[in-house]
């Protein structure tokens, strides 16, 4: 086979009626060539997805529809292939990755099964065969122990090790196309880095097309042979890899690089401000007790000391579940550390009571993850925003008026505090966010991953912001994230953790120039794209 | 056992208790009679007659009865009927019913002779006697075995040997669901024909089974699909079912009925007062009563006669304008007793089909008469919890209340439990009236018929002045059976000898 | 770095995103939701204006004009010696009642029943599953005597508090409230477990909010749409329970007019006379129904889940 | 595992207290007079006083309470006021028309009710959908007995496929048993299926938009076995809790049907004990329901662990 393994021509999607668009991608035409990583990068919601589905023919029925354009699948329109046609294709000519290895896989069946079951659809091999068939794909895909593997439940397994379930199964029957829709966003930086050495080594072993769908900037230096850039629907930019990453043309894309910040930290001055915040041998223990049933025990934080300056930005990284919110939410007292210190001001509060704990909330406030539920749905943003001032006495013209000027430094119209948050976009939530934390003039500011969920162009908008006020109200900043790009980028010193203990501590540029800790050592090197480049186009 | 051999009956209601003499309740009376057997028995005529008893001789004093046993009978288990068992009995049963705490009192002893022969002299003469040991209905006196008849009367028996012409099967009895009798191979039936409760109790089936449908419909579906033989007492509104269908037959097996009564409190105001009761006289009517519950004017019976039409002591005496609805009349002795408009607290039982609608309809009589009434609506378990509580009406008591009962056993006024008006010794509602006690006191000693008849009519009259409770008029419940059964007799209570189940439908 | 924030393109405006459809507008176009409280309202309107057009008392006895087939008609003697003539749309009952007027007053006390229950133990279950909910220490005291009370089958507890005093609608209302409120209780006090933990509900604590303000503002309006949609199912159950117990003879006494009474007097006549318990059973079955719909309709407009799946 | 059902059979005995308690409590402040019913209606006051007595209702009702309390404890649930029968004897007779009444509607209602939920998922906002869900709502709106009636007349009555009343113990044949329960089980289970047709189209419903069905899908499995195998599977636990949860809605509908088809059960002797106010069986018969109840419920819980892996105890 020498043809292009997949052709998408003018591919055109039809969205519901009352959709925010009325296509969901129009006109896109893109081509994967036998061994070639093609990544689709753009922001969320730019059609990424609804494309791949339809390559594979499951775009929910009656929701979207293909309205023009073909897709050949080895010269064959998979557009016109009849249901059973279309059945005898998947699993065994192009196979499907998706992004959340745990929900992608059922969780009541063994994982074996699951990658026999594409066998057992396709194959007439008797079970013997099948399953040495199945061991050997999980013997190649790198799972360790894959005879005891095959009889265990996906939630038994690791993230990165359901993700090599997900692509034994896709790979199994060596189709042409492997479709890996942004198959490592739900991963640790060091599981990603595996996930896509391992991707990487299939489509050269096996000869494999790859369309390889992310917004990762980095995942696409990392793997990439072409990239074609998607924004609302539209491809706006295709070409080679170096070509687009270091001589982007369109405008969009442009923006979109010139949003990913570096891992080389800029050089900054020491903060030399009194110290806001200090912890003493932090430990929290959750779990436990329990009256009819025992609870599992979680060290999720032990010993955790760290002391932060007015005016410095501590950064805490460390991957998925090394304690990090743990941390954070002790120090808001959102929850109350089994043992050790708090000491804000000069006042140490990791044991108070709620009673007297209120007139210390205003000292710390906290900006959240998700943008979507930082917010009270039912609430106009105004009043989120005032509530806090007028717990501590503030009149309400006197909140309000302030509540205005907030809305001005994050940049919003001061008309919008009337709106509801769903009337905003994620960005401008987490915006809001910040002005509501920032109206209880606080000394410390806490950022639990507040741009993790945000797109890298409105990412950097806010992370800007975020050193913007830092600077203008003194704030002691504690940045809890598990992007080292962005860590480097914002962060005065840096924490990294592990397993609830924090394994390094230092100056940034040190930390990132020599890292003394192994942990910190495989962090970095896991970070794709690290030796890359990125054009920076004014 | 052939199928066609097993009688399946749906009762009244579930036999839960098994002691008549323990209780009133006529589903027990009804067990008794399938159990047991009685020293007399009423025929068709209303005569008694002799049952266990061969035949009994009186002095000439009137104060010795002697009795001689029949021959071979027999208890369930094999053992033979004696003298001995018989006075314990007698006892047992005396202790427990009105009329047999009566009769006791004129009893100076009772003495067994030998096994067959017992002889009961009196203290001076009643006519009530013989009577009284062939009552009909609750409480009969059925005799048992000496070991039985000798447990104390307030605790209920435990055993259930009877010399009856049927056997209990005990380990077959699921109250809810049926009780179960066997005939019993060793009775010897009387040779005269069968005669209402006297005569031959021959039974010509092998097993008779009383089956529970607590659904009324249910059970005449039940009929017409031949699930089961015969209802006691279907609902009168559902008779037309039945009409209808050739393969049912109806049957007025108790030909003197019932009576529907309304009983007042006599203990507390406004019925303490005997001219408002009176007054609740003038104001109803049978009529409507009949019409609200039994419908059909076949079934019913306007009847002014307390001691129930048809009887020999039927009397209009005193009731000539009463129970006509004269509201004007109600009204004008409502004024003249100074009625202070105390509401009328009537109790209403809701879940028996033949009751469940009388409470209604005095109601609305009584409030046209200018009453204040009060209906309180419970299930009957309750209206009985209720109407034995002597508590003000405002406080858990009451004022008046509906009931009904079997003609049979309220033929005199000795008998009949509400005419006792001795006020905390009798029934709920606790009148006292001298002036009927002293009546119903020359009624025991009367001697002839003539006399009980004029001195019934004297109590008629005093209770139509100061009454005790109002009689709502007659009425009769026709059993239903499939039409291969025959030979069901007519008589007080449904009995089951002598019924034959034919072959095919 | 991009230009600063303040004068980035996508900060300036601040309604990028269409507006969402209001509740109710959503609401209306749920067939579920209009034919519901089409039906429902018609019904309340019956009840209303009973008075009006009932031909006659709903508990005037009528012996002699008893079992009438529907469109019958009778006279009745009037206390004033007059008689008039009635006509029996719906026939009339054992006690010569008019079905008609029984079943129109009837929607009174039925439909009175049911919200009465909704609105006792949706208030009744609020305010012990919110403080299940938000007390830590109260919750396994609270949750205890809950399980206690699910425990009991509902109708097994109705019949045995009904039979606790004389029958009559506040205790059939108490009846039927009990088994109900654990069943709300455990649905607030899972929606408050789950709101606690939002992000916005902390942000609240980290502002000060005192815990009262926190329970009304942030956490209650969460419970509203799950309270309303569980409201019209008790209302809906209510109604059939009511029945239920008239059915088993303890409910309402007999002599006030409910959809249930009616039904539970004539079933005893079903075969013969199928119209005592056909009419007031169209309307009950009917009623239960709009309100189950509503409640559907309800639920799939403000579950947020429902609308996800959309 | 183990010791988490000794666990959960521990926290039982405090629900059971509770109930214990209030079922108590609320029996001894009744009206009812059960000495008076014994008595039968010629009693007088003072018979019905001494069988008061007789039956311990004149001591003080702590006294009472802690004696019942204590015999329980002893595994002896006491004798009915009325039958000269223990309440155990009564229990154990009544019991097996109500276990097969049970146990045929709940497979009765498992048998119809799931395929019409998937069904009605599979097919969602179309007329199939409609339809199940159509009579799913009238399934809730109609009375019980409402039902009952009706298909007495139509099934009993007019075409006389099925007896119109009555129960057959099994030992007298599974046929005759089987013929004897169509008609009470179809009943009881019409409410049943609703219910239980309800919770599947919702939960397989909500499996569906799940990523792994597309993984499914992606695969090139057929629509029926991503239905059947992967996403029924997914959705079992709400299912079988709802099964469990509606076991309280059947043991009230047993009342109704019992009465309804003059089954000789336990919701006959319900009723009867409650209208006779025989409180220890009544006493009785609701500790054992809620007991079954919270007992099913405990073994729905686990039967989680074989639909769902995850859940490990
Ligand atoms: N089932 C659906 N119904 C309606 N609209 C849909 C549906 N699926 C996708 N869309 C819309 O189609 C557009 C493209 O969505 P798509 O999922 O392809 O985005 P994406 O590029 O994959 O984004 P992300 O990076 O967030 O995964 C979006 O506007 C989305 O709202
Ligand atoms: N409420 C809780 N109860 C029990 N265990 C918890 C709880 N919250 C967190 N944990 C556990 O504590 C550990 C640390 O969790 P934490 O949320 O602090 O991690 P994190 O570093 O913030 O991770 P992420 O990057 O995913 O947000 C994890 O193992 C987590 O499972
Ligand atoms: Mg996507
Ligand atoms: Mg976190
Ligand atoms: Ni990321």
């Amino acid at each position: 086979m020498t043809g292009p393994i997949l052709e998408i021509r003018n591919l055109t999607v039809q969205l519901p009626k009352g959709a925010d668009r009325k296509f969901a991608v129009e006109n896109v035409s893109l081509t994967v060539n036998p061994g070639e990583i093609v990544c689709v990068v753009g922001e969320s919601g730019s059609g990424k997805s609804v494309s791949s589905h339809a390559v594979m023919g499951l775009l929910p029925k009656g929701q979207l529809t293909v309205a023009a354009g073909e897709i050949l699948l080895e010269g064959e329109n998979v557009l016109k292939a009849s249901a059973n046609r279309l059945r005898d294709l998947r699993g065994t000519r192009m196979s499907m990755i998706f992004q959340e290895p745990m929900t992608a896989l059922n969780p009541v069946v063994t994982c074996g099964e699951q990658i026999d079951e594409v066998l057992r659809i396709h194959t007439d091999l008797g079970a013997t065969e099948r399953k040495e068939k199945v061991i050997a794909v999980m013997e190649s895909v790198r799972l360790p122990d894959p005879i005891k593997m095959y009889d265990a439940y996906p939630h038994q397994l690791s993230g990165g090790q359901r993700q090599r379930i997900m692509i034994a199964q896709a790979l199994v029957l060596d189709p042409a196309l492997l479709i890996a829709d942004e198959p490592t966003t739900a991963l640790d930086v060091t599981t990603q880095a595996q996930i896509l050495r391992l991707v990487a080594e299939m489509q050269e072993r096996r000869g494999t097309g790859v369309l390889f769908i992310t917004h990762d900037f980095g995942v696409v230096a990392e793997i990439a042979h072409r990239v074609v850039v998607m924004q609302k629907g539209h491809v706006v930019e295709t070409g080679t890899a170096t070509e687009v990453l270091t001589n982007p043309q369109h405008p969009y894309t442009q923006m979109l690089i010139n949003a990913v910040p570096t891992l080389t930290p800029p050089q900054r001055d020491d903060r030399t401000g009194d110290v806001a915040l200090e912890t003493v041998k932090l430990c929290k223990v959750y779990g436990g007790g329990g009256f009819f049933q025992k609870k599992r025990e979680v060290r999720a934080a032990s010993d955790v000391e760290i002391r932060v300056r007015r005016g410095e930005t501590l950064g805490i990284v460390g991957e998925s579940g090394s304690g990090k919110s743990t941390v954070a939410r002790c120090i808001a007292r959102l929850i109350e550390p089994t043992s050790g210190g708090i000491v804000v001001g000069n006042m140490d509060i990791a044991k108070l009571p709620e009673r007297q704990l209120r007139p210390h909330r205003k000292h710390c406030q906290i900006v959240f993850q998700d943008p979507y539920r930082s917010l009270n749905p039912r609430r106009s943003v105004g009043a989120s925003i005032i509530e806090g001032p007028m717990n501590f006495g503030v009149s309400e013209a006197d909140a309000i008026a302030k509540a205005r000027d907030l809305m001005k430094l994050v940049g919003l119209s001061p008309d919008a505090l009337d709106r509801y948050p769903h009337q905003f976009s994620g960005g401008q939530r987490q915006r809001i966010c910040i002005a509501r934390a920032l109206a209880m003039e606080p000394e410390i500011l806490i950022a639990d991953e507040a741009v993790s969920a945000l797109d890298v162009s409105v990412q950097a908008q806010v992370l800007d912001l975020l050193d913007d006020v830092r600077k203008r109200f003194d704030l002691a900043v504690l940045f809890i994230t598990h992007d080292l790009r962005v860590a480097a980028q914002i962060c005065d010193r840096i924490a990294v953790m592990q397993n609830g203990v924090v394994v390094e501590h230092g100056r940034t540029a040190e930390v990132f120039a020599n890292p003394q800790h192994a942990y910190t050592r495989s962090l970095f090197e896991a970070a794709p794209g690290r030796n890359f480049q990125f054009a920076r186009v004014a | 056992q052939g199928a066609a051999n097993v009688l399946r009956v749906v009762m009244h209601s579930d036999l839960r208790i098994i002691d008549p003499i323990w209780t009133t309740a006529y589903i027990v009376r009804n067990h008794g009679y399938m159990i047991y057997d009685t020293l007399f028995a009423l025929d068709s005529k209303g005569q008694v007659q002799p049952q266990m008893v061969d035949r009994y001789t009186v002095s000439d004093d009137k104060l010795t009865y002697t009795f001689v046993l029949r021959d071979g009978l027999m208890w369930h288990d094999n053992q033979p009927v004696t003298t001995a068992d018989i006075i314990p009995s007698i006892r047992r049963w005396a202790a427990r019913d009105p009329l047999g705490q009566t009769v006791m009192g004129f009893i100076a002893s009772m003495d067994a002779k030998d096994p067959k022969t017992f002889e009961i002299k009196l203290k001076e003469p009643t006519g009530l006697l013989i009577f009284a040991l062939g009552k009909p209905s609750s409480n009969v006196p059925f005799m048992m075995p000496k070991r039985v008849a000798e447990t104390d009367p307030q605790t209920q028996i435990t055993e259930f040997v009877g010399s009856g012409p049927f056997m209990f099967v005990r380990d077959e009895w699921k109250p809810g669901d049926r009780a179960v009798y066997a005939k019993f191979q060793g009775y010897r039936p009387r040779s005269e024909p069968a005669s209402g409760l006297a005569g031959g109790k021959v039974a010509k089936v092998d097993r008779v089974e009383w089956r529970v449908i607590t659904d009324q419909q249910q059970a005449i579906n039940a009929l017409q699909a031949g699930e089961i033989d015969l209802i006691e007492a279907p609902s009168h509104d559902l008779l037309p079912l039945l009409k209808s269908d050739r393969n049912v037959k109806l049957h007025n097996w108790n030909v003197l009925g019932n009576q529907y009564t309304l009983r007042f409190n006599h203990t507390t105001a406004p019925f303490n007062n005997p001219k408002i009761r009176q007054a609740a006289l003038y104001a109803l009517n049978q009529e409507d009563f009949l019409k609200a519950t039994i419908g059909d004017p076949e079934y019913y019976k306007v009847c002014k006669a307390m001691f129930v039409c048809g009887s020999p002591l039927e009397t209009l005496a005193g009731m000539e304008d009463k129970l006509e609805s004269n509201f004007a009349k109600a009204r004008q002795l409502l004024q003249e007793a100074g009625y202070a408009r105390e509401p009328v607290v009537l109790l209403h039982s809701t879940d028996l089909q033949v009751l469940t609608n009388l409470a209604p309809v005095a109601k609305a009589l009584f409030e046209r008469a200018g009453f204040v009434v009060d209906m309180q609506s419970m299930d009957w378990q309750t209206v009985v919890a209720r109407r034995v509580k002597r508590d003000p009406p405002t406080q858990g008591g009451w004022s008046a209340m509906l009931t009904s009962w079997v003609a049979a056993d309220i033929l005199n006024p000795v008998m009949a439990g509400f005419f006792n008006a001795s006020g905390d010794r009798a029934a709920f509602g606790w009148p006292n009236d001298p002036e009927i006690e002293a009546l119903r006191a020359r009624f025991a000693r009367a001697g002839s018929e003539a006399e009980q008849k004029q001195i019934a009519e004297a109590v008629q009259r005093r209770v139509a002045e100061a009454p005790t409770h109002v009689h709502l008029g007659q009425w009769y419940q026709p059993g239903a059976h499939r039409s291969n059964i025959s030979g069901w007799l007519e008589a007080p209570a449904p009995v089951f000898w002598n019924i034959e189940k034919g072959r095919g439908a | 770095m991009t230009a600063p924030a303040s004068s980035s393109p996508v900060a300036e405006t601040a309604v990028p995103l269409p507006a969402k459809p209001t509740v109710w507008r959503k609401l209306l176009r749920s067939p579920n939701v209009i034919v519901g409280i089409a039906i429902v309202l018609v019904m309340v309107f019956i009840g209303l204006i009973a008075p009006l057009i009932a031909t006659s008392d709903p508990t005037a006895i009528n012996p002699g004009a008893r079992n009438r087939v529907p469109m019958a008609t009778s006279t009745m003697r009037m206390d004033d010696g007059t008689r008039a003539t009635v006509t029996h749309y719906m026939g009339t009952d054992t006690l010569g009642r008019d079905v008609f007027s029984r079943v129109v007053y009837g929607a009174r006390v039925s439909i009175f029943i049911g919200i009465s229950v909704a609105i006792l133990s949706v208030s009744i279950g609020l305010v012990i599953g919110m403080a299940a909910g938000y007390f830590r220490w109260l919750d396994s005291i609270i949750m205890r005597i809950m399980d206690g009370l699910m425990a009991i089958p509902a109708i097994l507890l109705a019949i045995a508090v009904v039979s606790l005093s004389r029958a009559g609608l506040a205790s059939v209302i108490i009846a039927i409230v009990v088994p109900e409120v654990p069943r709300v209780v455990r649905l607030v006090r899972s929606v408050v477990l789950s709101v606690r933990e939002e992000p916005y509900v902390e942000a609240a604590v980290t502002a000060g909010t005192p815990t009262l303000k926190l329970i009304i503002r942030h956490i209650l309006p969460n419970t509203v749409a799950p309270l309303i949609v569980q409201g019209t199912f008790i209302c809906a159950s209510a109604i059939l329970v009511e029945a239920i117990l008239s059915f088993l003879g303890i409910g309402i006494p007999p002599d006030v007019p409910t959809w249930g009474n009616i039904m539970a007097e004539g079933r005893q006549l079903f075969r013969i006379f199928p119209h005592n318990i056909l009419y007031p059973g169209i309307f009950l079955a009917l009623t239960v129904l709009a309100v189950n719909m509503l409640g559907d309709g309800l639920r799939d407009t403000l579950d947020p889940k429902m609308e996800k799946r959309g | 595992m183990i010791s988490y059902i000794l666990r959960r059979l521990a926290a039982t005995v405090p629900v059971l207290f509770t109930v214990a308690v209030m079922v108590f409590l609320m029996l001894r402040l009744t009206p009812g007079d059960p000495a008076a019913i014994i008595a039968g209606d010629n009693a007088t006051t003072q018979q019905i006083l001494d069988i008061r007595t007789k039956l311990g209702l004149e001591q003080p009702i702590l006294q009472q309470f802690f004696i019942w309390l204590g015999s329980i404890l002893r595994g002896d649930l006491g004798e009915s006021f009325f039958f000269r029968k223990t309440v155990f004897e009564l229990i154990s007779e009544r019991i097996e028309p109500t276990l097969s009444l049970a146990f045929l509607t709940i497979v009765l209602a498992v048998v119809i009710a799931i395929p019409l939920g998937v069904l009605a998922a599979y097919r969602q906002g179309t007329w199939i959908d409609r339809i199940v869900m159509g009579f799913s709502v009238i399934g809730f709106s109609v009375p019980v007995f409402v039902i009952g009636y009706l298909l007495i007349y139509i099934f009993a009555i007019k075409l006389g496929w099925f007896p119109v009343q009555g129960y057959q113990r099994i030992s007298g044949g599974v046929f005759p048993w089987f013929r004897s329960l169509v008609l009470p089980a179809f009943t009881l289970s019409v409410i049943y299926i609703a219910l239980i047709a309800r919770m599947t189209r919702t939960s397989v419903l909500e499996v569906l938009s799940e990523d792994y069905i597309r993984t499914a899908r992606a695969k090139g499995q057929t629509e029926v076995k991503v239905l059947f195998q992967h996403a029924l599977k997914n959705a079992a636990v709400p299912i079988v809790t709802v099964v469990g949860i509606g076991v309280a809605l059947l043991i009230g509908g047993v009342v109704v049907t019992e009465s309804v088809y003059s089954i000789p059960g336990l919701g006959r002797l319900t009723v009867d004990a409650v209208l006779a106010r025989d409180f220890p069986v009544i006493q009785a018969i609701i500790l054992a329901f809620s007991f079954v109840y919270v007992l099913i419920n405990l073994i729905v819980d686990l039967s989680y662990t074989i639909f769902d892996p995850r859940i490990r105890y």
